[in-house]
């Protein structure tokens, strides 16, 4: 039927965020309850589950055009649009948001992750107050998918990085009321908004609950109209179906990849055979069938298709070493490996397999540490503290860690430089290798997507056969609503971009 | 003898045994007596010899388990006390029927007043308010030659000397002025100004109320100045009874004699005291391992191969005396 | 009068139960519900002892073809998500768990010992010194020193089991310490003293037997709730890292997602649990009523 | 007597009394009010007096169970009363105490056996089987069955639990040892063989007794010399045929007039004095006797009497007949 | 009596000083701080801006004027601002306070308006059947893991009921609010009525067979009253230690039950501000549980004088 007016939609958080502030965290925790406040420049459709480029509407931007050799990208601004604290929106805005993702500005942020996405940007220019210009040193076709991420929201000018982390000002749907740590976050309509007759809901109210049974017994119990997204695992909702048979559920990939990162840069994991031996040792579909009953994806660095939009083909997949289907024969050739590296039945190597204290780490570590026994590695899990985690990484003290990284938009720019680049801050592995560099470069020129497409899946084998950070798995996850909720859509190829919730209403 | 209808008491055969790991402990075996009214029935023996056990047989206070009463009758006032069920049994308790125990140590409440525990003996038999029970404490407490009884009152077990721990249990128990007072060694504490006061209180309020009195005492002076007839137990068994003129001037159990003859006495003027007094020798037998025959006997002077092999009756030796010896005669000659 | 049977109270008593076994069988059928804790806890001791020969399958061995299977004849008690065979797991699970229940609780508990007797015997000075140092420790919640300690030495079994000890050490201490206040005024100390005997031998000899009736008590209670809050950690995430199966760990990761799809994860480490608990206690108030001299008839 | 083992000076020991909420100190129990005696070895001091007097604080006080408030306790001529725990223990061996209260003076968790022989066990004298002999050899002495030795206290008569306490304080064989009334729970015969065995010890040995009794004819019958407390004080001293046939002070003559006769013939209970016993917390001015005593002149009530010779060493605290006392 | 109260107040801050010492430096010694966090969950190392934000909030000068600056702001009422949040500690602390003082509360009173009584019959039953159901059923109570106790109800509730009791901030009626904190208080005095219970049980079998009791009973006392007027003051000293304990532990403990039932509490709370080295929060939020503990000693302390008579606190 019609939507209708009003209602305010109940959802349990799955943590506390650190802050309200989306440029400062890196987290989906953060975008579910503050996407809706504001708005970008451009965003993905956020009722089409995949995020391509043609997928991308304006938002505060009414037009862009790439101009000057693809070389700027200019937005034309809406009008009239106001802050939920009254003032008005101009190009200013947009100039000193990414000023300050830039590190251009007086105002800094306290963390910056994204700083990397704006490499190729030289610098923002205003013309009036409702044009803007980003003005790049080379073309940079994915820009445009950068901008569309629900990580890329426009800030006010007149608002203090600080102010934003505990009361967030934005132009969005919803506005935010407050933010109890470990309590609440609550939302309430933004009767100004420039959309006129959204959004539909008159307001948002999540309640943080950190322990899951907890959470889905209270969803199930009719506590919460929808669950918080993509934090239903395969096996709880199951649960949820059998006990809220009419709740609609959905399971999406959420374009995190589970993936071990080697220490190469001391031994053992120093010898490409050794490396290569464990790549072979994988067997991919066992995780996928203990962690996801089945329903996760094997994939390259790329989310795979159909989801996913630059993942190599089956076939192509299938060639690379350790991907091949008969996983016996990829043992043994892993244990040929091995001994030629001088390990053998009666020498084992032992290995440290680190992670985070997380299930979803620590699972599939287990589940390595068992499939590494079979050639002839004993691994033993050394499960690190969340705030040791990232130095300890970085002091390269570890031999094997597992690793999820997750993707805010289905693109290979952001996900190549990022993770393989030489002296990325997130190149954990320090994999460097400047003849692929160069392919990330070219294939990030490249305005035709098919051709694009064809250099990425080079280079996404390329990456898997030197073994820089083997993929084991992409992820899949569930999220479920009541039947009233309506307007609802899960992104299929990212966690993060789908949270504007102006079109959700219920039905009640 | 008196007359049926004055009797308080009646014990007749009452049997106490204790189930032990070790064995059957016949802590008090066949012992019957009669207390009439107002009269002083004092129980003397050997330490251990089951004159604690026979009081609170009495009470029917024998700690359950392992102790339990296995034979014979109690009969209070006419009622069989041993019959009763426990709800009947409290309400004769501390009523009718109040003890003196033995250590005032341990037999008060450690953390609660004095007075307060002298109010609640009266509370519980008697419909007043908390008020007049507390005059009637310290007036008890007073009676009992406590000084500044109304302080005392208010203070804990510990903050007493032993004899007014003592005084204090006495004044409980005959704070609802009962018909039968059992004092289990009720001045062992006190010096003997106040022994003498004590008992002569006790003996007051026994004539004033005719309470019988069933006293246990190792003094044989006060056995002597205060009861009308005597038990002597030995063993767990009733070995002698009687007046107490009678069990003075000539006793007819050797045990009996060897009690009196170990008594010291305070020297009168001129006469030095001996240097040892007469003793017993030997030690009680344990009551598991009793002998076939009679128990004294192996530290008896008298006693004969019979004395081994059967256990003498208790006989009338004449005028209500009763003794369980086969020399009984022959006793006091011996000597 | 109801006939009394002398013979059967005898036998009650135990006065037939004369030399060793007939002693210790008395006293099994006594305290009945005690030697069902003494033979659970046997039980569970000796599996752990011997839990290499007793599993049937290596518990940390993952295989997704048989994950999440029912109890069958093959898997006494189901298999794990990761294929694992529950009943191995819970086997190995009693050497950690164990571990943890006694480790911590005779750590914790000879500490609070000492500290308690001293403090409570001497009084004075030390007495106050103690109870600060006490105080200082339980004002510092068990979880926090957990976290502390797992963030600082990682959480490895040792690491776990010094955590939990330390908050039992002024638990223990304290109640310790209040009997001994209580003791310390009892004539037979005095006695004790006037014979000459140390401030140290009357604390050991009569001071603390005298609280062996509370300790027994309170330290198979804790022996129980060790091994509970070792689960609490690992709900926590705080408690003996995988793959070692803790039986906390064990219950408290199945419980969120398992506990209607495949219960028997779920049950059996939580029957292991409460069984170990439940002995422990069972246990301690046998003992505790078989150490008391006025019980003994 | 030959030389002095013990000496008490002076001694004093004054009780908090504390009352309200915040238990502020309202008052002070003056138990032990300024008791000096001496005590030669191989001697046998008997201590009487009216119960609460200050008998059973004097004794603990002596072994420095309890802290002397002032005064000065020597035992061979070396001062006890400061000594540090420590360097006390030594000296522990050579006095000891039999309780007033025997149950509670044994651990409830340890065997009889186990009692008696721990002095010798803590003091190192005797080990495993030597041990039990030597426990047995006790038990035997103070008429108990050996084979009691594995029984707990509560399992024993009151008697029985007073002989066990007598046989600890033997253990030692001390050179002094204190009884706080110690055959006050045992019936005549074993009393006898009690008091025979304290005799025969100190026959033997030259032990030296601090007796306490309430049973004047039985400290008559042990004593060399008797002193009478009244109140927290010595009232009366004299050696003991002097004072039972001549007692001075009222109150002594009040407590030998007291004696129950085991005579039925012989009735006399009336008591002779009568009155309150005075509380300690407050006690009466001058002579703390005045109260009760049928002789009390105006002076006794603000005078109070020192303990004076009247004369052969018989020291009386009276004010009649010039600190003589009253002669019957 | 008040030079004793006067030097336990002294004693108390001094164990404050101490609790404050300890909790400062054990969370230096831990490895991370905020900085490290922030910047590790954003996976992005840059140490310039690293060493600026340590700057700013003050973690980079020396750990002793680190600690200065902190004792005197609390001593002055400046609690300092959460790291995380960057509000006011105060003000994040305080609100989470009273809820759970009442979890516990409640807890505590049903800990020992049930473990107490139940404990009394179990040791007057000795023996019985009615002992060992009683001491099963409490046995059960303390081998339950609190958050399998706590999701057990939830689940059950949700299953029978199709409802389920969880946290409500505002609760309307008298009724409501009771309901918010019956069930998780009950779910964790369960197992504090149980350890409450053996120790009442164990302390109440010494006590009865002592021979005051059998004076009491010698009075004619009833059964309830020998119980629970005469024995039961004499054996609760070891409850009342128990039930200090507990309440302590609770204070702090409360994190599983507050997890489970979503109570936003300072237990979770704390155990989120460590993870997060939110070292304002941490610290100030340790102060206050001290001060509670500290507290709640020095009321046993005098519970015990109260209860028991010979215990008397001198000079
Ligand atoms: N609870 C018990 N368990 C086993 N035996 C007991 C118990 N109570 C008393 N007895 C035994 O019963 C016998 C009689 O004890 P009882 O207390 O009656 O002696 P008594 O005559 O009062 O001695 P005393 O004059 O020393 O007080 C003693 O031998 C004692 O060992
Ligand atoms: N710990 C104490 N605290 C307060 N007062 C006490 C304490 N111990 C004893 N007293 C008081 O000191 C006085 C003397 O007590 P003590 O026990 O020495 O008397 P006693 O002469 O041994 O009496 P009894 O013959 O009754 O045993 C009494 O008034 C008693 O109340
Ligand atoms: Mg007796
Ligand atoms: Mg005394
Ligand atoms: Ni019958």
């Amino acid at each position: 039927g019609a939507p209708k007016q009003g209602g305010i939609l109940r959802m349990y958080h799955r943590d506390s965020p650190g802050n309200a502030s989306i440029h400062e965290g890196a987290t989906y925790s953060l975008n579910v309850p503050f996407m809706p406040v504001f708005n970008n420049l451009v965003i993905y459709k956020q009722d089409e589950a995949q995020n391509r480029m043609d997928n991308i509407i304006p938002e505060l931007a009414e037009s862009w055009a790439w101009v000057n050799d693809n070389k700027t990208l200019t937005f034309k601004l809406r009008q009239g649009v106001k802050w939920h604290d009254g003032k008005p929106f101009t190009s200013a805005d947009v100039k000193c948001t990414f000023d300050m993702l830039m590190g251009k500005s007086q105002q800094k942020f306290r963390q910056n992750p994204r700083k990397t996405w704006y490499e190729q940007v030289n610098d923002i220019s205003t013309n009036g107050d409702f044009e803007v210009s980003f003005n790049l040193k080379r073309p940079q076709p994915s820009l445009l998918a950068l901008l569309a991420s629900g990580y890329t929201p426009v800030y006010p000018c007149h608002v203090s990085p600080g102010d934003m982390r505990t009361h967030p000002i934005g132009t969005g749907p919803f506005k935010f009321v407050e933010f109890k740590a470990n309590e609440s976050i609550k939302l309430t309509r933004n009767t100004d908004y420039w959309r006129e007759g959204r959004p539909y809901l008159d307001g948002i109210e999540f309640t943080i609950i950190p322990n899951r049974s907890t959470a889905i017994l209270a969803f199930v119990a009719g506590k919460f109209d929808m669950t918080f997204p993509t934090e239903v695992s395969i096996p709880l909702l199951k649960d949820v179906k059998s006990q809220a048979p009419n709740a609609v559920c959905v399971v999406e990939p959420n374009n995190v990849a589970t993936n071990i990162i080697v220490n190469s840069s001391a031994p053992p994991f120093d010898n490409i055979d050794i490396r290569r031996a464990m790549a072979l040792a994988l067997d991919r579909k066992a995780f996928i069938s203990i962690m996801f009953e089945g329903q996760g994806d094997v994939g390259g660095t790329m989310l795979p298709p159909p989801n996913g939009l630059w993942g190599m083909p089956k076939e192509m997949l299938e060639t690379i070493p350790g991907y091949g289907p008969d996983v016996n024969a990829n043992r043994e050739e892993a244990k040929k490996l091995m001994q030629k590296a001088g390990y053998g039945p009666d020498k084992h190597l032992a290995v440290k397999v680190s992670t985070r204290n997380i299930p979803v780490y620590r699972d599939p570590a287990v589940i390595l540490i068992d499939q590494l026994k079979s050639i002839y590695i004993d691994g033993e899990l050394d499960v690190v503290e969340t705030a040791n985690w990232f130095s300890k990484i970085a002091r390269k003290d570890y031999m094997l860690g597992l690793n999820l990284t997750g993707n805010a938009v289905d693109d290979p720019d952001q996900s190549f430089y990022e993770n393989y680049s030489c002296g990325s801050e997130r190149n954990y592995t320090n994999y460097c290798n400047k003849e692929i560099e160069k392919l990330f470069d070219v294939q990030s020129q490249e305005t035709d997507i098919a051709k694009r497409k064809k250099l990425v899946w080079d280079i996404d084998k390329k990456l898997q056969e030197d073994v820089a950070r083997p993929i084991i798995f992409h992820a899949r996850t569930g999220s479920c609503w009541q039947p009233y909720v309506k307007g609802v859509t899960i992104m299929s190829n990212s966690s993060y971009n789908g949270y504007r919730y102006e079109d959700v209403w219920m039905d009640k | 003898m008196a007359q049926k209808s004055d009797i308080v008491l009646e014990v007749k055969n009452l049997k106490t045994v204790f189930f032990t790991n070790s064995g059957l402990f016949k802590a008090v075996d066949d012992v019957s007596f009669t207390v009439t009214r107002g009269e002083t029935l004092a129980i003397v023996g050997e330490s251990g010899c089951g004159k604690s056990v026979t009081a609170l047989s009495l009470m029917r206070l024998v700690p359950d388990p392992p102790g339990r009463i296995v034979g014979g009758s109690v009969t209070l006032e006419g009622t069989d006390l041993l019959a009763l069920d426990e709800a009947q049994m409290r309400a004769v308790r501390g009523n009718r029927i109040s003890m003196i125990f033995q250590e005032p140590m341990t037999s008060l409440n450690p953390v609660m007043r004095i007075g307060d525990q002298i109010v609640e003996a009266v509370r519980l038999h008697r419909n007043i308010s908390s008020k007049e029970a507390r005059s009637i404490a310290v007036e008890m407490l007073r009676l009992v030659r406590i000084p500044e009884p109304a302080r005392r009152a208010k203070e804990y077990p510990h903050q007493l000397s032993g004899g007014m721990r003592q005084r204090a249990m006495i004044a409980m128990a005959l704070a609802c002025r009962p018909a039968l007072l059992i004092a289990d060694e009720p001045t062992t504490a006190l010096d003997v100004t106040i022994q003498a006061q004590i008992l002569a209180l006790i003996l007051d309020l026994q004539k004033e109320l005719g309470t019988g009195l069933v006293l246990i005492t190792h003094d044989l002076g006060v056995v002597a100045q205060t009861a009308q007839r005597v038990i002597v137990m030995y063993a767990g068994r009733k070995v002698e009874e009687a007046s107490v003129e009678a069990l003075f001037a000539a006793p007819k159990h050797p045990y009996t004699r060897g009690l009196m003859a170990s008594i010291p006495a305070v020297p009168a003027s001129g006469v030095p005291a001996p240097a040892r007094l007469n003793e017993i020798p030997g030690t009680v037998p344990s009551l598991v391992r009793l002998p076939q025959g009679c128990a004294f006997a192996p530290r008896c002077k008298l006693a004969i191969k019979r004395c081994e092999a059967e256990y003498p009756p208790l006989a009338d030796w004449g005028g209500g005396h009763l003794a369980a010896c086969w020399r009984a005669e022959e006793v006091a000659e011996v000597a | 009068m109801a006939a009394i049977d002398f013979d059967v109270e005898l036998r009650r008593a135990g006065a037939h139960a004369t030399g060793g076994w007939r002693r210790v069988l008395f006293m099994a059928q006594r305290h009945v519900l005690g030697a069902a804790g003494l033979v659970i806890m046997t039980l569970f001791v000796l599996t752990a002892i011997f839990a290499d020969f007793i599993a049937r399958y290596d518990p940390l061995t993952v295989d997704s073809a048989r994950a999440l299977a029912r109890p069958t004849l093959a898997h006494w008690m189901g298999t794990d998500s990761f294929g694992r065979d529950v009943f191995s797991r819970i086997i190995h699970g009693a050497r950690i768990s164990l571990a943890v229940g006694i480790g911590s609780t005779a750590l914790g508990g000879t500490i609070g010992v000492i500290v308690g007797l001293t403090s409570g015997y001497l009084s004075g000075w030390v007495d106050l010194v103690f109870q600060r140092v006490s105080d200082v420790l339980q004002a510092l919640p068990l979880l926090v020193l957990a976290l502390i300690m797992t963030a600082a030495l990682g959480p490895s079994l040792p690491n776990v089991i010094i955590a939990i000890a330390i908050p039992l050490i002024p638990t223990v201490s304290r109640v310790i310490r209040a009997n001994t206040l209580a003791l310390r005024e009892q004539p037979f100390v005095e006695a004790a003293k006037s014979i000459g005997m140390s401030e140290m031998r009357i604390a050991l000899r009569h001071v603390l037997p005298n609280t062996l009736a509370p300790l027994i008590v309170l330290a198979t209670a804790q022996l129980g709730s060790t091994i509970l809050t070792e689960a609490s950690l690992s709900f926590l995430g705080l408690g003996i890292p995988e793959p070692y199966p803790s039986w906390g760990r064990m219950l408290s990761e199945s419980a969120a997602e398992y506990v209607r799809t495949a219960p028997w994860l779920v049950i059996f480490p939580g029957i292991a649990i409460s069984l170990a608990v439940f002995g422990a206690n069972l246990f301690g108030d046998a003992l505790r009523d078989i150490l008391d001299p006025r019980q003994r008839g | 007597m030959s030389e002095v083992l013990l000496e008490v000076t002076e001694l004093k020991k004054h009780y908090p009394v504390r009352a309200g909420v915040l238990r502020r100190q309202i008052g002070t129990v003056h138990a032990v009010d300024g008791v000096s005696f001496s005590l030669g070895a191989g001697e046998t001091l008997g201590l009487v007096g009216e119960s609460g007097c200050g008998k059973s604080t004097v004794a603990r006080s002596v072994l420095r169970l309890v802290e002397p408030t002032s005064g000065q306790i020597r035992l061979d001529g070396e001062d006890i009363t400061h000594l540090s725990k420590t360097a006390l223990r030594p000296h522990r061996r050579s006095m000891q105490i039999v309780f007033q209260d025997p149950f509670a003076s044994l651990n409830p968790r340890m065997t009889a056996g186990d009692i008696v022989g721990e002095p010798l066990a803590v003091h190192g004298l005797a080990t495993g089987k030597e041990l039990e002999t030597r426990v047995a050899k006790l038990f035997e002495q103070v008429g108990l069955r050996s084979d009691q030795m594995k029984n707990f206290p509560h399992q024993f008569s009151g008697g029985q639990r007073q002989r066990i306490c007598i046989a600890r304080a033997l253990a030692l064989g001390p050179r002094l040892i204190v009884c706080d009334e110690p055959v006050s729970a045992l019936d005549v015969s074993i009393q006898a063989q009690v008091i025979n065995l304290l005799i025969d010890l100190q026959r033997e040995h030259g032990f030296s007794y601090l007796f306490i009794a309430h049973d004047l004819a039985v400290v008559a019958h042990i004593s060399h010399r008797v002193a009478v407390m009244y109140l927290g004080r010595i009232v009366e001293i004299a050696d003991k045929d002097d004072l039972f046939r001549n007692p001075r002070h009222p109150y002594t003559q009040a407590l030998l007039a007291s004696v129950p006769i085991a005579n039925p013939l012989a009735k006399r209970l009336a008591p002779l004095v009568d009155g309150d016993v005075p509380s300690p917390v407050n006690p009466p001015s001058g002579c703390a006797f005045h109260t009760r005593c049928r002789y009390a002149m105006e002076r006794c009530k603000t005078e109070r009497p020192a303990l004076l010779d009247a004369g052969d060493g018989h020291q009386v605290a009276c004010l009649l007949n010039a600190g003589t006392g009253r002669s019957q | 009596m008040f030079a004793y109260l006067v030097r336990r107040l002294f004693l108390m801050l001094v164990t404050l000083f101490g609790i404050s010492v300890v909790i400062f430096f054990l969370l230096r010694i831990v490895p991370g701080n905020i900085v490290d966090i922030l910047f590790a969950a954003a996976g992005y190392v840059d140490p310039a801006d690293k060493a600026n934000l340590e700057k700013e909030l003050g973690i980079d000068q020396p750990l002793i004027v680190q600690y200065w600056h902190w004792i005197i702001g609390f001593l002055r009422g400046d609690f300092g601002y959460s790291y995380v949040s960057e509000k006011p500690a105060l003000q994040e602390i305080l609100p989470r306070i009273p809820i759970t003082a009442r979890l516990a509360g409640l807890a505590l009173l049903f800990s020992a308006s049930i473990g107490i009584p139940l404990g009394v019959i179990s040791a007057v039953k000795q023996g019985t059947k009615l002992d060992y159901t009683l001491r099963v059923i409490s046995l059960s109570g303390l081998s339950l893991p609190s958050f399998w106790l706590g999701l057990l109800i939830l689940t059950a509730s949700v299953a029978m009921f199709g409802q389920m009791p969880i946290f409500n901030p505002n609760p309307k009626t008298w009724l409501e609010a009771f309901a918010t904190y019956a069930v998780p208080a009950a779910a964790v005095g369960f197992r504090s009525a149980a350890l409450t219970m053996r120790i009442t049980r164990s302390s109440m079998l010494e006590v009865l067979r002592q021979d005051y009791i059998r004076t009491a009973r010698a009075k004619g006392a009833s059964d309830a009253a020998v119980n629970y007027h005469h024995a039961l003051k004499n054996a609760i000293l070891p409850v009342i230690t128990v039930i200090g304990i507990e309440a302590a532990f609770l204070i702090g403990g409360l994190i599983v039950t507050e997890t489970v039932f979503n109570i936003p509490g300072v237990a979770r709370f704390l155990v989120e501000a460590i993870r997060w080295r939110d070292y304002p929060i941490v610290q100030n939020l340790v102060m206050f549980i001290a001060v509670v503990v500290v507290f709640a000693n020095f009321t046993v302390d005098m519970l015990y004088a109260v209860f028991d008579p010979r215990i008397r606190y001198t000079d």
